[in-house]
């Protein structure tokens, strides 16, 4: 019988893979994707629990995050195009005007 | 009129405001030196009024304190702005406005034409103020005032032409010198305060408060630290060793200043303070002869060095150097009348050789400038001969070297005769005295060589600069000369009111009106010496006569060694110097004194200041503290390494610390 | 008038808030900074008519202020005596400084007067203090602009010498902090109030603890060998103003907590470390002096000067008589009005030649005779001679301290005489004398009339206080008394009062506390003759209220 | 037994896809590979009885967000890096993930896994339809968050406007 349990793992795995991501990649587009990749981990769980406890706020919590996620592409975004006008790259290693 | 006495000093002071705010607006000389010259004048003339009073009143009502305010106040101490009227420090008013005012005058002929005229007057008229002060105040410390004030003045005169280097180093090494000797003083005014206060319960810097309580002062002990400390302010300011080195070089300063700060009166300052206390001094017979023996010393090797200096306005500060060790000589040995006596005749005699060797210099720079000849004005080997050209200043000096030779007659004679008796036949230093009455009479007879030696390189012989120049050399204008004129006067008669006894009672029993009118400031002083003197001295008539022939007699072998030397055989001077070579050497360069200080005190305090800053203070305290930053910056910088500033790492380590705490939590 | 003290002490405040909104004319500023500075002066003269000479505070104004639980901090200010001239000393002080300035500094003049007007506030509040609390307040404030004056508007090397000032002073500071909280703890619950700190009796083991750190923090602001090392590098960064503030006010902040809090609070560790203290201020004076006589820089030899003049000082506070204290008092006054001046005029000769090395001068008496007669009559105000106001208390801290037990150190320290003259006048020689060579000085201007405006005021001060010191003397002499007072008896109570306690009058008969154990009861004996008695502790409140 | 593996099937493609968008080159893959998950998402989605949210799901996300994405990595031109792909720290990278996952799986094993249950039965949801259930909710219990949202997005959007229009 599928349980709960399924999903957990599923989301764990998938929000490993995702923070891995942030961490080793370099293109700040690509860490933006993982870090979305976490964000729909977590929505998954959000909606594992709400199924199997039969409580419906986490899924409005999840339309929540789905906003969020959504303001953040935009701004997010908007950031990357506007580093790479000045600096001709999205290298997450040339945003390093606080080193020393 | 006692109760003016605020007047004497205040006429001084607005002289100088009006001179040193206003001079230099007023510009017109006369001006500027009739405000300066009246201004003393005027305390001159107070003076005269509160001396003529004073000889009306019974010896005994003659002491007389102002106050005039209460200066400070703090806790048991208090010091009034006060000053006290007694028969020495009449004398000293007298002295110091009388000279004072000629030199007043003397300046307004000889200053003419200086950039800064108005500035001469005002310090002058400052020194005076001060110098009164110093005489008049009624504690030691406005007496402190007065003794600091003339340092300043002194400073500031020797300073005069501050644009030369020489000046003003002059200038410095006498204030610095002098304030040693204010150390002393200092520490010296503390010591019987606070003993005073302690032991007696009398806390006071009043010295006729002091006198009445100086009984309860022992015989040596701190009395001997006290008077010691006092003496070492007295040698700074009298010029005597070891502080002595800055007289000569503050010949720097114009020649009316040598003659009323560095002859007359400033220097005298020394001597005048061991007679104010000498109720103090005497009863420390150990400071009496370390008085007597610096006296002595000084008084013989000033001496020497006067010998060999060719500047005529060093020989007269050396002998100036010479006299005050007479005068403390005089101190020490308990004759304190005799060397205040002293100290009148030499501010006549002294302040007169000074003008008239200012005089000369006066004539010997304008005949040199009009002749266009850079040769020294102040050089006694240029000059000769002047006695022609020069009558007035001629005899005046003349009249004044006779009187500081010692010759019968005149006042010097008077006054350092009966010096160099007291030095034999007082009681106080035995065996000593016959050393201290030898090392005075050889002194005598070196100053009547070097004094002559000065007169007959000047106004005799031939003259010695070109013929243009000569053309121009004449006796200075009245101004000058009439300052001249009183002086010589009074260097010649100012000894008749001090007529020792033995003279005296040749003549009908004249008594020795100076002693007589200064006995009731050192009574109590020869009371107190009559504790310890040793069997009295030798009152014999028939020694006393003879010791008198007899410093005659060497006045008149330095004489004629000067006359032999320097007038009938010319070469002579020159065959000695080639003959001792060394000797003469050490002699002209003040047997090495000032080298000696330099090397002894002025570079190693330079040394120790230097290597304090460099070595200490910015290595090693810098240095620590720097050394402690550096650590600390050190370990930062260490640290700094785990700041990348890339945004993974700091990704990195929070992600790992959030696994960390969250595994922490989980698992523990 | 009853808060005429806070009245002057905010007007500053108000000033800045004045300049906040105004728009950015230099001119106005300066103005209205100046304007402030001078309305503060004038309001302050108001204290010294209405000081009466006894020895309590007046003018107190006790307003409570923050209440968390036990802890109660009071805005308590008030004046005797000792703090009135210090008072009057920064607001005097201050408008001078503003004009010294006035051409100097052409960059973010709208910052620098808020700064320099802050900086009032603080010295001020700190002066006038009589909560523990609050003057730890006030003497923090003072730290802030001062760093920002030197590192801002200072020479080359202004940020090194603003972090140094900064440190050294906080370093001192903290272990005040942890010094007054420890104090407060000991006294029990209540405020921070000095008066009430003054009657808890301390075993002397705590107040030694207590003392040095203390003392640490005051002998840095003074500063006392070796801790001296900041002063020269933040005189010499800082600029002008910012120096004449320093010498003639922050380094008081030093003595006069010396002689407010540290020696007061702790009579025993005063009395044990006399000596030291004594021993530091001498080799102080003397190493000072000997280092500024080989000085290169006008205003580091200045700097240095301070030092040693300060030694005096704490000389003469260390000798706990009279003349000793009313010297230092009046020495702290003299050095601010003096120094201050010395500052002034270097900034003078820096304004007009860029250079403040001795031998970039020499003979500018001849150019500038104004200067030099002002220059000279400060420099002898400087060396003390008699008839200014450096004689005065010189003369009295020695006297001061000849009389009492320091008498060794005093002979040594009166050699500092001789050593002024020569460092000062050796400056003033290679300065001012000589031949008029560098061709650069030979076009050199007179004083303007700001700056004479400038020097007036200080010259008059130098003369009226060394010519009638008397009305400044007569005006402390019974806090001074009150203070020996306090000092000398508290360090008999702990030691005399088992004995039998006759040696102060004891009202109510308290069993003698035990040493050690609670310390803070060992001031009940004397608790009862205090004059400012809290009415909120009863005469000997228990112990377990130190806990 | 088929809920089992279809699950597995789904959730096997969800991790394979994912490990592509960490490890593809070209950002273009990676938004594929993203895309990819985001569709077995929203199959789990509808396999969890929330129809509604997959819905949500496939057009916020996979239509609306990956659209932006791509835009913006053919905007910038992006071509795939030829060296620098990675930073340094992949090996300790993977190793904090690790144990990322061992955490999660420690919090599972540990935990009750219970809180606050409702009355949402699939009967219930196949009653009265998911969307309503969502709406309800949404309208009822959570309106002022609901509002707050539309705030979030306007100020998303201004400052996004912003962003890309100033000449940093």
């Amino acid at each position: 019988m599928l349980s709960l349990h399924h999903y957990l793992i599923l989301s764990g795995i998938l929000f490993s893979i995702g923070a891995l991501g942030v961490l080793i990649r370099r293109n700040a587009i690509v860490i933006f994707m993982c870090v979305e990749l976490m964000l729909n981990a977590v929505n998954l769980t959000f909606i594992a629990f709400s199924r199997y406890l039969g409580n419906i706020d986490g899924q409005i919590f999840v339309f929540f995050v789905m906003t969020v996620a959504a303001a953040e592409a935009a701004v997010g975004l908007a950031l990357m195009i506007a580093f790479y006008k000045n600096r001709e790259s999205i290298d997450v290693e040339d945003i390093n005007l606080m080193k020393l | 009129m006692f109760d003016n006495v605020w007047l004497i000093p205040l006429f001084p002071l607005i002289g100088f405001l009006i001179n040193g705010l206003l001079g230099k607006k007023i510009k017109n000389e006369a001006v500027i030196g009739g405000i300066g010259t009246l201004a003393i004048f005027g305390s001159f003339l107070v003076s005269c009024g509160i001396l003529l009073e004073m000889i009306s009143r019974a010896p005994e009502n003659r002491v007389f304190e102002k106050v005039v305010f209460t200066w400070i106040h703090s806790g048991n101490f208090k010091a009034d702005m006060a000053f006290l009227l007694d028969p020495l420090s009449c004398i000293m008013i007298m002295v110091v406005t009388g000279v004072g005012s000629l030199i007043h005058l003397y300046s307004i002929g000889y200053m003419h034409g200086e950039e800064g005229f108005y500035r001469f007057f005002a310090y002058l008229n400052l020194f005076c103020m001060s110098m009164l002060l110093l005489v008049l105040g009624s504690n030691m410390l406005v007496m402190f005032i007065g003794w600091e004030g003339v340092g300043l003045c002194s400073y500031l005169l020797i300073g005069y032409y501050f644009h030369k280097k020489s000046a003003g180093d002059a200038a410095k090494k006498a204030f610095v010198m002098n304030r040693v000797g204010d150390f002393g003083f200092l520490v010296g005014l503390f010591t019987l305060y606070w003993w005073l206060g302690e032991n007696a319960n009398v806390w006071t810097i009043n010295f006729m408060e002091i006198k009445k309580a100086s009984h309860f002062l022992p015989y040596g002990g701190v009395v001997t630290v006290a008077t010691l400390c006092f003496f070492v302010g007295a040698t700074g300011k009298s010029a005597q060793i070891p502080l002595f080195t800055w007289l000569p070089d503050a010949m720097e300063g114009p020649t009316p200043v040598s003659a009323l700060i560095h002859a007359a009166t400033m220097v005298t300052a020394g001597v005048y303070m061991i007679g104010r206390m000498s109720f103090v001094f005497i009863k420390s017979p150990d400071t009496m002869m370390v008085i007597a023996v610096v006296g002595a010393a000084t008084a013989i090797f000033a001496a020497t060095i006067g010998t060999a200096q060719n500047d005529i306005k060093r020989v007269l500060a050396y002998s100036t150097v010479s006299q005050l060790g007479f005068m403390f000589l005089a101190m020490g040995t308990g004759a304190f009348a005799a060397g205040i006596f002293h100290l009148m005749t030499h501010a006549f005699f002294k302040a007169c050789l000074f003008l008239g060797s200012g005089s000369v210099i006066h004539a010997m720079h304008y005949a040199l400038h009009h002749a266009h000849s850079h040769d020294d004005a102040q050089d006694m080997r240029n000059m000769g001969g002047l006695r022609k050209s020069m009558p007035i200043t001629f005899i005046t000096f003349l009249v004044s070297t006779i009187a500081i030779a010692g010759i019968p007659g005149f006042s010097g004679f008077f006054s350092k005769d009966e010096i160099l008796w007291q030095a034999f036949s007082n009681p106080y230093h035995g065996g000593l005295n016959i050393i201290l009455w030898g090392i005075g009479a050889i002194a005598a007879c070196f100053t009547a060589f070097y004094m002559f030696r000065l007169v007959f390189m000047t106004f005799y012989g031939d003259c010695r600069i070109s013929a243009k120049a000569k053309g121009h050399l004449h006796e200075s204008p009245l101004v000058i000369t009439i300052p001249l004129m009183v002086l010589g006067f009074l260097a010649a008669v100012g000894g008749y009111i001090g007529l020792p006894k033995l003279i005296g009672e040749l003549f009908g029993g004249i008594p020795n009106y100076f002693e007589l009118w200064l006995e009731p400031v050192f009574e109590m002083a020869q009371e107190y010496g009559h504790q310890y003197a040793q069997s009295g001295g030798h009152h014999n008539p028939a020694l006393e006569w003879g010791l008198m022939g007899g410093s005659v007699l060497i006045a008149l072998v330095g004489i004629s060694i000067a006359f032999t030397m320097y007038v009938k055989n010319t070469d002579l001077p020159g065959k000695f110097t080639s003959t001792f070579p060394a000797l003469h050497r050490a002699v002209y360069n003040k047997w090495y004194i000032d080298e000696l200080y330099d090397f002894l005190f002025v570079n190693p305090c330079k040394a120790l200041g230097n290597f304090l800053w460099k070595g200490f203070d910015v290595l090693i305290v810098d240095g620590m503290v720097n050394g402690v930053a550096a650590v600390v910056k050190g370990w930062s910088s260490a640290f700094r390494y785990s700041e990348t500033g890339y945004v993974h790492n700091y990704a990195f380590v929070m992600a790992a610390g959030t696994v960390t705490i969250l595994g922490y939590y989980i698992f523990r | 008038m009853d808060y005429i003290l806070s009245l002057i002490t905010f007007i500053p405040l108000a000033g800045v808030l004045l300049l906040l909104v105004m728009p950015r004319n230099n001119a106005m500023l300066r103005g209205v900074a100046l304007g402030t500075s001078l309305v503060t002066f004038i309001a302050s003269i108001s204290l010294i008519c209405e000081f009466k000479t006894i020895a309590d505070y007046q003018f107190v104004e006790n307003i409570p202020w923050i209440q968390a639980g036990s802890f109660q901090m009071n805005y308590h200010v008030g004046i005797d005596g000792i703090s009135l001239w210090l008072v009057i000393l920064t607001t005097f002080i201050m408008p001078i400084a503003i004009l010294s300035t006035w051409t100097a500094v052409e960059e973010k003049v709208k910052e620098y007067m808020i700064c320099l007007l802050l900086l009032q506030v603080g010295m001020l509040g700190a002066f006038i203090s009589l909560d523990l609390f609050l003057f730890y307040i006030f003497w923090e404030l003072m730290l802030i602009p001062m760093y920002f004056i030197i590192g801002i508007w200072g020479g080359k090397n202004r940020v090194y010498a603003a972090v140094k000032f900064f440190i050294y002073t906080m370093v001192g500071s903290l272990l005040m902090l942890i010094a007054i909280m420890y104090v407060y703890f000991k006294a029990g619950a209540g405020d921070f109030d000095i008066t009430r700190f003054y009657s808890v009796g301390l075993d002397p083991a705590t107040q030694t603890w207590l003392f040095l750190a203390f003392a640490l923090a005051f002998a840095i602001k003074v500063p006392m060998f070796p801790l001296h090392t900041w002063l020269p590098d933040a005189h010499t960064e800082a600029p002008t103003a910012g120096s004449v503030i320093l010498a003639a006010v922050l380094l008081k902040m030093g003595t006069y907590g010396f002689i407010r809090f540290a020696m007061p609070l702790f009579p025993d560790a005063t009395a044990r470390f006399t000596p030291l203290i004594a021993t530091l201020a001498v080799i102080g004076i003397v190493y000072a002096s000997l280092v500024a006589m080989m000085q290169e820089d006008v205003k580091k030899l200045v700097a240095y000067s301070s030092v040693a003049h300060l030694g005096f000082v704490v000389i003469g506070l260390f000798a706990l008589n009279q003349q000793g204290i009313a010297g230092g008092m009046l020495q702290m006054i003299n050095h601010g009005v003096s120094t201050g001046a010395l500052f002034l005029i270097v900034g003078f000769i820096y304004e007009r030649r860029h250079t403040r090395l001795i031998s970039d001068f020499g003979g500018l008496s001849k150019q500038m005779p104004i200067f030099a007669t002002i220059f000279m009559i400060v420099t002898f105000s400087s060396i003390g001679l008699p008839g200014t106001n450096g004689f005065v208390g010189e003369f009295l801290v020695l006297l001061g301290g000849f009389e009492s037990t320091l008498r060794p150190w005093t002979i040594i320290a009166s050699s500092g005489v001789i050593l002024s003259a020569v460092y000062m006048l050796w400056m003033f020689q290679r300065v001012m004398f000589g031949e008029l060579s560098n061709p650069k000085n030979q076009v050199l201007k007179d004083l303007n009339a700001r700056e004479i405006v400038i020097m007036a005021p200080l010259v008059v001060m130098i003369f009226v206080m060394g010519i009638y010191p008397t009305p400044f003397i007569d005006k402390m002499n019974p806090s001074i008394d009150k203070l020996i007072a306090q000092t000398k008896r508290n360090q008999v109570a702990p030691v005399a009062a088992p004995a039998g306690g006759s040696a102060v009058p004891v009202a109510p008969a308290m069993p003698s506390p035990p040493l050690g154990g609670h310390a803070a009861t060992g001031g009940d004996a004397s608790h009862s003759d205090m004059p400012a008695g809290h009415p909120a502790l009863p005469p000997g409140h228990p112990a377990g209220e130190a806990k | 037994m088929p809920e089992i593996l279809f699950f597995s099937l789904v959730a096997g493609v969800a991790i394979i896809s994912s490990i592509l968008v960490v490890a593809m080159r070209n950002p273009i893959n990676c938004a594929l590979s993203l895309i990819m998950t985001f569709f077995c998402m929203a199959t789990l989605y509808v396999m969890l009885d929330a129809p509604f949210m997959a819905a949500t799901q496939v057009i916020v996300y996979a239509g609306a967000i990956m659209v932006l994405i791509v835009f913006v990595i053919m905007l910038l031109n992006m071509r795939t890096e030829t060296s620098k792909n990675y930073v340094h720290g992949v090996l300790v990278s993977c190793i904090v993930a690790v144990l990322t996952l061992f955490v999660i799986s420690g919090f599972l094993a540990k935990s009750p896994l219970t809180g606050a249950t409702g009355n949402m039965t699939p009967e219930l949801i196949t009653k009265v339809g998911h969307t309503e259930l969502i709406g309800q909710a949404m309208f009822t219990k959570f309106l002022l968050p609901f509002e707050v949202t539309s705030i979030l997005l306007l100020v998303a959007i201004v400052g996004s406007v912003i962003l890309a229009k100033r000449k940093l």
